[in-house]
């Protein structure tokens, strides 16, 4: 399992456009909303915490059909399906995998585009809270849906057609927590009902992906 | 005809997007079902 | 005699022929009547005459979700027990309740016009209704994406398993998000002022209604679906022969 | 030691079966070679045999983490040098002997190399390379001379021989003669399958193809 891990995660560093893509993204979009809805700080600053949460599920949503897509082509799909591996935890692993490489850039990187968004300081420990939270269980969705439209032509469209909708309970408490966050209330309801959704989505999603997998396989 | 007041505009066009939309659908649905049954009797006709 | 018989695809053509007939005539008899009767109600004292658009909003809304409850367990019946048949009626279903959710979408979205002062409203039932409406459609698009018709059938299948969960989980995320302005289930027996039965009657009826044309609809495009299936079935049979 | 036993089997693609009422069996040491023109499902029954789909109809019997499966897809990564590919399988089957398996495919000079630089025969080489590595037993194979040279082929056929040799068998769907003394034939083109012959009923009473 930990070699599978250690593979995806060199072939993110070596392929290029791993680790880096999802950030770039961000920052791209962050610089762009400015533009879009006025330098104001007044009209900034409310609207950040969404635009964040919203940016990190394009940001996300970008690399999820590279998670089963290469493996199909290239038969090492097929191979692990009949290794000792259960499919269910190659599935899991690939899921962490993905976390790790465009998750977790943005989890750290987050405060500095709260910056540019000019989101209040008070709200920052939220956001990486929130999203450190949130963007596992958004890794994990993608996978279900990477597995279910793997092999299909026209796939990529469809896949965001959809993971979208998987990820509103995700986003609606995630962006809650920065809400309350950056007006300084109390945020442990959301906070326990985003860990609640996370901890569901791990728990149970890889079964249905492999089950999706082993479909898309025979 | 009776009254529809104030509203008759909201009413109406209420009524009638809902009408055109199950119109469409009993439509679509019949059509296929037509063009469904003609092409696999065709079929038995000529295999 | 056991109720799978039913799931074989003969045995259900030749049912359904001879119900269809009684099934049609009584779901247009209903609905028809129903909705009729609920535009000649007279006007409510605070709604004015939009209280009308209640036997058209409340019969969609009521479909737009039981029809995916139907699809859930005609997923489920395929993925355990493997009748085709129950495949196809969940695909047959879907484009109805599609429409469903988009009139019950339409006529609120119309509704709230005069009595909220706008066209849309980020209100929960309006919010979970468009969520509901996007599981629709990312339903039919599987269908349509996939060419094996039994892969097909899996994928949406645990699609449609995910998806009710997420559809149950999005609803109460989104009451927690907002609270809104959406006036209580008009039936419900606790809220202090029931509906008054000049509107409940025909609101029964038009529910009846369109739960019998839900019926003759699905029945309708599950034939057609099982045409299809024969007909691909023998064209693959004469190419490999 | 029986390691593969096939009863009755039938397998379909896209709804429709391809071969039926396949049996055989393999020992130790033996290996089968399955024949047959394009199209009549050699690579569907392999598959069939590995697991990565259900047989229609018929049983498959093998003892438990027997078997290992190359198919046409080598699964390589274009990314990663030819002993880190093969270490990653080496590691996701427990095996170990990566240096022997480079060395019995006559891929030690090309250890460092990128997978991305390896021309098709020698990619075709470290693919299979990966079933000495698997430490498996039974071996199923789709092809597994396609695009080697003859010189290759003979050093394939060596390492074959030489794991049937150590109490393994493989299951092989191929045209060229591997020149295996310990190998049957079977061609597959008897059993294919005819419309019409498969009962139309299953169990619960349902007419499965629509038909």
């Amino acid at each position: 399992m930990i070699a599978l891990l250690i593979r995806d995660l060199r072939l993110a560093t070596r392929a290029g456009g791993g680790f880096g893509l999802g950030v770039a993204f961000f920052l791209i979009l962050s610089a762009l909303v400015p533009f879009g809805v006025g330098p104001d700080r007044a009209t900034l600053a409310p609207v950040a915490p969404g635009i964040l949460w919203v940016g990190a599920l394009l940001a996300c949503l970008l690399s999820l059909d590279r998670i089963f897509a290469l493996d199909h082509e290239d038969g090492s799909l097929d191979l692990l399906a009949t290794a000792p591996l259960p499919l269910e935890a190659a599935v899991a692993i690939k899921a962490l995998a993905h976390w790790i490489t465009t998750g977790l850039p943005l989890v750290v990187s987050a405060p500095l585009f709260g910056i540019l968004l000019q989101l209040p300081v008070q709200a920052m420990p939220w956001l990486v809270a929130s999203l450190a939270l949130g963007t596992p269980a958004l890794s994990m969705l993608g996978a279900f849906g990477a597995a279910i439209t793997v092999g299909l032509r026209r796939g990529g469209l469809l896949l965001s057609l959809l993971v979208l909708p998987l990820y509103i309970p995700t986003l609606i408490f995630g962006a809650e927590i920065t809400r309350r966050g950056a007006e300084g209330m109390a945020t442990a309801t959301p906070l326990m009902f985003l860990a609640g959704i996370t901890l569901g989505v791990l728990a149970l999603i890889p079964f249905a992906a492999a089950a999706a997998l082993r479909v898309n396989l025979r | 005809m009776m009254q529809l007041g104030d509203y008759a505009g909201t009413v109406l066009a209420a009524y009638g997007v809902s009408l055109v939309l199950i119109a469409g659908l009993v439509w679509h649905t019949v059509a296929a079902n037509a063009r469904a049954r003609r092409a696999l009797q065709e079929h038995e006709r000529n295999g | 005699m056991s109720i799978w018989e039913y799931a074989n695809p003969t045995k259900f053509m030749r049912t359904t022929e001879g119900l269809l007939p009684w099934l049609v005539g009584s779901a247009v008899l209903c609905s028809v009547g129903g909705v009729f009767w609920g535009f000649l109600t007279p006007e409510d004292f605070r709604q004015g005459s939009t209280v009308k658009i209640v036997f058209l909003h409340v019969p969609a809304a009521m479909m737009a979700i039981n029809i995916w409850v139907m699809m859930l367990v005609a997923s489920l019946i395929w993925i355990i027990r493997r009748h085709h048949v129950s495949a196809l009626a969940a695909k047959a279903a879907a484009p109805i309740g599609a429409i469903m959710t988009l009139i019950a979408l339409a006529t609120g979205a119309i509704w709230g016009q005069p009595m909220w002062g706008t066209w849309w409203e980020w209100d929960p039932r309006l919010t979970s209704f468009l969520i509901l409406f996007l599981f629709y459609v990312g339903y039919i698009a599987l269908w349509a994406a996939v060419e094996d018709p039994d892969s097909a059938a899996d994928l949406t299948g645990v699609l449609c398993l995910v998806g009710s969960v997420f559809a149950l989980l999005s609803r109460y995320a989104v009451l927690f998000w907002n609270q809104g302005l959406h006036q209580g289930a008009s039936l419900s027996v606790q809220s202090g002022e029931r509906m008054s039965s000049v509107y409940r009657y025909p609101l029964y009826l038009a529910m009846l209604g369109f739960f019998l044309l839900f019926l003759a609809l699905l029945l309708i495009r599950t034939r057609t679906e099982i045409r299809r299936r024969r007909l691909a079935a023998l064209q693959a049979r004469e190419m490999r022969a | 030691m029986t390691l593969l036993t096939v009863q009755d089997l039938a397998v379909a693609r896209g709804g429709l079966r391809t071969v039926e009422g396949v049996t055989f069996d393999l020992e130790a040491g033996q290996a089968l070679i399955l024949r047959g023109p394009n199209g009549v499902g050699k690579t569907t029954l392999l598959r069939t045999v590995a697991g990565l789909q259900a047989p229609v109809a018929g049983r498959i019997a093998m003892p438990e983490d027997c078997l290992a499966y190359a198919a046409h897809a080598d699964g390589l990564k274009p990314a990663l040098t030819a002993a880190e590919n093969l270490t990653f399988w080496a590691q996701v089957f427990g095996g170990g002997g990566t240096d022997a398996a480079l060395a019995a495919m006559d891929l030690t000079a090309l250890a460092h190399r990128p997978a991305a630089a390896l021309s098709a025969g020698q990619k075709r080489r470290l693919g299979l390379a990966r079933l000495l590595v698997t430490g498996r037993p039974l071996w199923v194979l789709d092809e597994p001379t396609v695009s080697l040279d003859a010189a290759s082929v003979a050093r394939f056929a060596e390492v074959l021989g030489a794991h049937l040799g150590q109490g393994g068998a493989a299951l092989i769907a191929t045209h060229i003669d591997l020149g295996l003394p310990q190998a049957r034939v079977l061609d597959l083109t008897p059993f294919r399958a005819r419309p019409g012959s498969a009962p139309a009923t299953r169990a619960s009473g349902f007419n499965e193809a629509f038909a």
